[in-house]
């Protein structure tokens, strides 16, 4: 088990190395180079400095030596567009914006997800199994961007219960939440759903329900448990799901966190913020999708003690 | 001796997408106190969709019991029982074991907690009185070291053990009634002799009633007490264990008798053998199932169902070649002898 | 009689997850004459399956030797191996996993058929429906699919293909098991037929004991991966040396409510022990009730004790006189 | 009994041909797959909607009557009316015209998207689990690898590293690694039908390694594969959408759905409409597609097959 764990870790360090080691020569191989376009107008000399101020005049795999030693030290250099903006600094005061509208999001979407899917199982072929189902394919097939516009305008400009955007009040907060929750509760009632039923067809079902135990208990003691489990593996991927569509809702609805900056970044050809928000985005989904992985191991007494 | 189930013109449908396929085609038997009754017959010829009618298990709307079927329980009507008694009734008064213990136990709960979870439902005792009465069940069913047992998960288990842990889980309640869906065919030849020993024990310590549905002559041989056979969803011959091995009537009980290879005989003598295969369940049935691959087929096999003679207390049979005016004929076995 | 068959020490491990191996048939050794039929037996997961692939070289051995009329076969290449093939063929257990269900029955017994014979279109058809017939399917059956026979016709689909290129030799990998009680003597006869009709020689691979007696010349019983006894059905059945074998014998439930022999029945305690750990010494000492010291210690040989008739167990001899 | 002769207890023996008969009618393969296809009402109102959306976007230029990219500045902004049925954008483009033309190119992107990655992870997955062992192994870690990386993030970059965004560097930017789901999802299958008795037969006739994989394991694999491909379709056409919201898609004249909805979307309390049509045609897309899929799946399931 420890072995396992161990190796695990291992293989994620070596993900992380190769993740960043791609990033990093990738946005080097941009024709021209990193700081072209803002170097443009300065004067000879001024140019020189900016560039071995960024540590650009070295040869390539030196500046990549040197990266990965700062990266160790928690320094991911400065911002080229705003100068004196560490990118460490801005990654730490955005990214507990992004984790608390994210988080949130998780969380309602994983209730009302699971919720939903569970009445639908329940009611196959009847209307409030037509109504969820109806509910989650919106959720699947209307952008982020198009169900925020939609949310802004009859909350906000029609009816004017909830500010249009901004941070800092929990009215900020509802419609990013409901707005980033949609794909997960789309994504796990329907899962849900198609999990509670192959539950229902086994064998194990009948055993419960030949003991005498009311539909309930059946559904509550035996169906729940492993429907839901298989549910975790897909956990990292709603992850991701929130990280990215929190690009669209953090700039949609003016909020200060990690995404928001990450776009920003792009459009302005920040390249050592673009960089360093990157590594920073895949060392978060790597160690994520490690950790799902580990609790559903810890849940599932099928492969916990394969291990041993 | 008193019955305890009585079944009476049982009918039960699979609603398909290519239409009603007829599992059960009026069924109707008794099953009385501490005795053994085997239902033996092939697959799909409707033996374990009765035994699950029994428990009422079968799931509407895809599977229907017909409203003029009657299952009493001790003259209680069983189909119409309340939700609250139809708990009671399962896993209490009635219990089942089924054919695959790695697929029936839940894989995600140990063992300890699935038997206890019918000793709480039906006898109201607390978690700890219940712990208790799982491990003296699992010494019941012979499990080695119950106390570390209890604790385990299916998958941790082998094949014997786990139906050691299904059969506790049916006789937890100590259940008058215990059906049994072919409890050995999964498992190896010596468990499988482990196993029906300790069934029998059990039965003759608990003195339930055990319906045994089977597809093998010989499991049944020293386990039953009667037998009924089954074909296309109907029983076409019933009798005492003697009587089906020794006098049966009906030629497809002297096919299944005659199949199987007897110690002593010839070998690589050629075995009788039923050709063609049971009728498709979705065509009406107007005349003797069984007649296309009947050695003995007469004209009026093939226009009218036969009526079921009684032969004596136990034996009786549904075939034409009980009527007076039909030639006697030699069975197989006799043949073989 | 000719050896058609020839196995001589015969493993076959399989590396499971990192340094574990399963070691599913550890040093077994027999032969089989043109002609006749070796039934082997044994419980689930005793490598009996594992040896029926490996002498078909469907797996590669870890050690040992497979002779085929002479030949050892793990040299095969080409031309050889592809008459090795056409001589040597397969019947499966499972009629559901066996068959192709994309394809007809017709292009599956015609397969076989395309590799090994230079036929025209025509004479193939001609072939596929004389098999056919053979095996009592209708010319109809060619054009169906799988999914659309009953679990008999199927298998009778599975010998059509093993038959479809003239085989000397067929391991049936428990032909039987998936069957009803009346399909299954339909099966049998069939294989007993072909077999005078074409001269075959039979592995046949079965838990299933009183089928192996009816249609064996002689029985092998193997007892996780290792082969504990083998003799002529006779022997085996009525007279048998090693204690596994006496229980097998007499854990089959005998179709006869006034069966004597009841009474007198070896039961066998516990269970059979993990073949990734197997016991120290003889391997069945750990459910044997003559198990003494020397058991644990030593693993016991297959000794021939007579010409054709071989046990592997430290006690034969008092279990002899017994 | 009463008109019964003793003709009627005359033996006359078994019709084993009655027996044996079939009694259900022949059915193809395709004509089962189709029948339970038509089944599913849903998944047959979705077909057609993709037809006409084909139809749509394939013809709808010329019905139209204006190019996509012509500017008509009299014409700003216009509400949908019988001279402009979509109405007209803020350059007074025609939105018919335009949703068209955006159309194509999203649905370009999705059928070549999925259709590319398909073929790599087919092969890819094809490869490692027919040859199993170390191979397998360490292509199936590179597998892991890539797909631990955010996908939007690898798009986002390469994206930014490509910066030409035509239609062909998006595709490639989002097949580059969209490969990856599609190539272990195939290995499994094919691990799985490798086991299968019916290509052990196979080999032990002789087959040639070649002819196994062509007859048995890809016809065998390839509902799978369909099946992944119409759910694949959509994911290329919302991640374009994505992509185009942030900056980093179709870059104009030229444009796609999720361009044209993104444009929108800053005036969309003034312009509704403007987003209202390319929105509804990436819902209307993506709800056939997956709709489709679920259908499929079921149809082409064997083991629903009976």
């Amino acid at each position: 088990m420890a072995q396992y764990i161990l190796k695990r870790i291992s293989y994620m360090i070596l993900t992380l190395l190769v993740v960043i080691a791609m990033t990093f020569f990738l946005m080097r191989s941009i024709p021209g180079d990193p700081l072209a376009s803002l170097a443009r107008a300065l004067p000879e000399q001024t140019k020189a400095n900016f560039y071995a101020k960024y540590g650009l005049d070295k040869p390539l795999f030196q500046q990549y030596l040197i990266y990965m030693k700062n990266l160790l030290k928690g320094d991911l250099g400065e911002s080229v567009v705003y100068a004196g903006r560490s990118v460490s600094e801005t990654i730490i005061q955005t990214s507990p914006v992004s984790a608390a509208v994210g988080g949130l999001a998780l969380i309602v979407g994983l209730i009302v997800g699971i919720s939903l899917g569970i009445v639908a199982a329940l009611y196959k072929n009847s209307w409030p199994d037509y109504l969820v189902m109806f509910i989650a394919i919106l959720g699947i097939t209307i952008p982020v961007f198009v169900l925020a516009s939609l949310f802004q305008y009859f909350f906000s400009v029609k009816l004017g219960w909830l500010p249009t955007s901004g941070w800092g009040k929990p009215q900020h907060m509802v419609l990013p939440v409901i707005v980033l929750c949609f794909g997960t509760i789309a994504t796990y009632a329907r899962y849900i759903k198609s999990s509670m039923l192959e539950v229902l067809g086994q064998d194990y079902i009948l055993t419960a329900r030949a003991k005498g135990l009311s539909e309930f208990q059946v559904i509550t003691r035996h169906v729940m448990r492993n429907s839901m489990l298989p549910a975790i593996t897909i956990l990292a991927g709603r992850i991701v799901g929130i990280f990215t569509g929190a690009f669209v809702v953090e700039r949609m609805f003016s909020i200060p966190g990690i995404g928001f900056y990450y776009i920003s970044s792009i459009n302005n050809n920040d390249y050592s913020m673009t960089l360093g928000t990157t590594v920073f985005y895949a060392a978060l989904f790597v160690v994520m999708q490690l950790i799902v992985d580990f609790v559903y191991m810890l849940v599932d007494p099928r492969i916990r003690l394969a291990g041993d | 001796m008193d019955n305890i189930l009585k079944v009476e013109n049982l009918q039960v449908s699979f609603n398909t997408y290519a239409g009603e396929v007829k599992a059960v085609r009026g069924v109707d038997f008794e099953l009385r106190r501490g005795e053994t009754l085997a239902f033996v017959g092939e697959s799909g010829c409707g033996k374990t969709v009765t035994a699950k009618a029994l428990m009422r298990l079968l799931q509407p709307p895809f599977a229907e019991i017909k409203p003029q079927s009657k299952i009493a329980f001790n003259d209680e009507d069983v189909l119409s029982m309340g939700k609250k008694r139809l708990r009671q009734y399962r896993g209490d008064d009635v219990s089942m074991i089924f054919q695959d213990p790695m697929t029936s136990l839940n894989p995600t709960m140990t063992c300890g907690r699935q038997i206890m979870e019918t000793l709480i439902l039906h006898k109201g005792i607390t978690k700890a009185q219940a712990r208790e009465e799982a491990i003296k069940t699992l010494e019941l069913v012979k499990i080695p070291d119950p106390e570390k047992r209890i604790d385990a998960y299916p998958h941790q288990l082998s094949g014997g053990m786990r139906q050691r842990v299904m059969i506790a889980i049916a006789l937890a309640c100590s259940p008058q009634i215990l059906i049994a869906d072919e409890p050995t065919t999964a498992l190896d030849v010596t468990i499988q002799a482990q196993i029906l020993d300790l069934l029998q024990e059990l039965q003759d310590r608990l003195e339930t009633s055990i319906i045994l549905v089977t597809h093998d002559l010989g499991v049944v041989a020293n386990f039953a007490d009667r037998i009924q056979v089954m074909y296309a969803g109907q029983v076409i011959e019933r009798g005492t264990v003697e009587e089906i091995f020794h006098q049966a009537r009906h030629p497809y009980t002297w096919a299944l008798l005659s199949s199987v290879p007897k110690p002593g005989r010839e070998t690589k003598k050629e075995l009788y053998s039923l050709m063609g295969t049971p009728p498709d369940l979705i065509l009406p049935l107007t005349s003797c199932p069984f007649a296309p691959r009947c050695e003995f087929c007469m004209n009026i096999c093939k226009e009218r169902m036969p009526k079921e003679t009684t032969l004596s207390d136990e034996h009786r049979v549904s075939c034409w070649l009980q009527h007076p005016m039909a030639p006697k004929v030699e069975t197989f076995y006799e043949r073989q002898a | 009689m000719t050896k058609l068959l020839e196995v001589k020490n015969l493993s076959k491990h399989f590396s499971v997850g990192k340094n574990r191996t399963l070691k599913a048939v550890q040093d077994i050794s027999f032969s089989i004459d043109r002609g006749e039929t070796l039934g082997l037996v044994g419980e689930s997961g005793c490598g009996k399956t594992t040896c029926g692939r490996t002498v078909l070289k469907l797996y590669e051995p870890t050690s040992g030797q497979i002779l085929f009329k002479g030949q050892d076969i793990s040299a095969l290449t080409g031309r050889d191996l592809m008459s090795f093939k056409k001589s040597a063929q397969i019947i499966f257990q499972d009629p559901y996993s066996s068959l192709d269900p994309r394809m007809t029955i017709g292009e599956i017994v015609a397969e076989g058929i395309g590799v090994h014979f230079k036929y025209s279109e025509r004479e193939k058809q001609a072939k596929v429906l004389e098999i056919l017939a053979k095996v009592g399917l209708r010319d109809e059956y060619a054009s169906r699919f799988a999914h659309e026979l009953s679990g008999g016709q199927r298998q009778r689909v599975g010998i059509a293909r093993a038959l479809a290129v003239d085989p000397e030799f067929i391991v049936c990998d428990e032909p039987i098991s998936a069957l009803d009680v009346s399909i299954q003597a339909q099966i049998v006869n069939l294989l007993i037929k072909l077999q005078r009709e074409q001269n075959l020689t039979y592995l046949f691979i079965s838990h299933d004991l009183s089928m192996v007696r009816h249609i064996s010349d002689r029985v092998g019983i193997m007892y996780l991966g290792s082969l504990v006894e083998v003799g002529t059905s006779d022997q085996i059945f009525s007279h048998a040396l090693h204690p596994y074998t006496k229980a097998l014998i007499s854990a089959i439930p005998v179709a006869d409510p006034d069966f004597e022999g009841r009474d007198s029945r070896i039961k066998l305690e516990g269970e059979v022990p993990s073949p990734m750990n197997p016991p120290s010494g003889c391997k069945f000492r750990t459910r044997c009730s003559y198990a003494s010291d020397i058991c644990s210690k030593e693993m016991p040989i297959l000794e021939e004790i007579e010409p054709g008739r071989s046990v592997s167990c430290h006690h034969w001899r008092d279990i002899a006189q017994s | 009994m009463d008109n019964a002769t003793n003709d009627s207890f005359v033996i006359v023996g078994p019709e084993i041909s009655e027996a044996e008969r079939i009694a259900r009618p022949k059915v193809s393969y395709l004509q089962d797959v189709w029948r339970r296809f038509k089944e599913n009402k849903m998944a047959l109102v979705a077909l057609i909607i993709l037809m006409l959306l084909g139809f749509m976007v394939i013809f709808g230029p010329s019905i139209s009557g204006y190019a996509f990219e012509e500017v008509d500045r009299t014409a700003r902004n216009q509400f949908p009316s019988l001279k402009h049925w979509f109405g007209t954008d803020k350059l007074g483009r025609d939105m018919f015209a335009r949703v068209c033309q955006g159309g194509r190119v999203s649905l370009i992107i999705g059928l070549a998207g999925a259709f590319i990655s398909s073929v790599a992870g087919c092969l890819y997955g094809g490869i490692s689990a027919y040859l199993g062992g170390k191979t397998d192994d360490i292509m199936m870690r590179i597998v892991e690898i890539i797909i631990s990386v955010p996908y939007l993030i690898v798009v986002i970059l390469l994206s930014v590293v490509l910066q030409s965004q035509g239609i062909f560097t998006l595709i490639l930017a989002m097949t580059l690694t969209g490969w990856c789901s599609t190539a272990r999802l195939v290995r499994g299958q094919v691990l799985q039908i490798k086991g299968q008795d019916y290509v052990l037969a196979a080999q032990a006739l002789g087959v040639s390694p070649w002819r196994i994989i062509t007859r048995h394991l890809i016809p065998n694999v390839l509902s799978v594969v369909l099946v992944s491909i119409t759910f694949d379709i959509p994911g290329y056409i919302f991640s374009e959408a994505f992509l185009s919201y942030v900056g980093l898609g179709i870059q104009p004249p030229n444009t796609s759905w999720g361009a044209l909805a993104a444009m929108a979307q800053t005036s969309f309390t003034f312009y509704p409409y403007q987003m209202f049509f390319p929105a509804l045609m990436i819902a209307l897309t993506m709800l056939s597609f997956t709709l489709l899929g679920d259908g499929l799946r079921d149809a082409l399931d064997p083991r629903l097959r009976k």
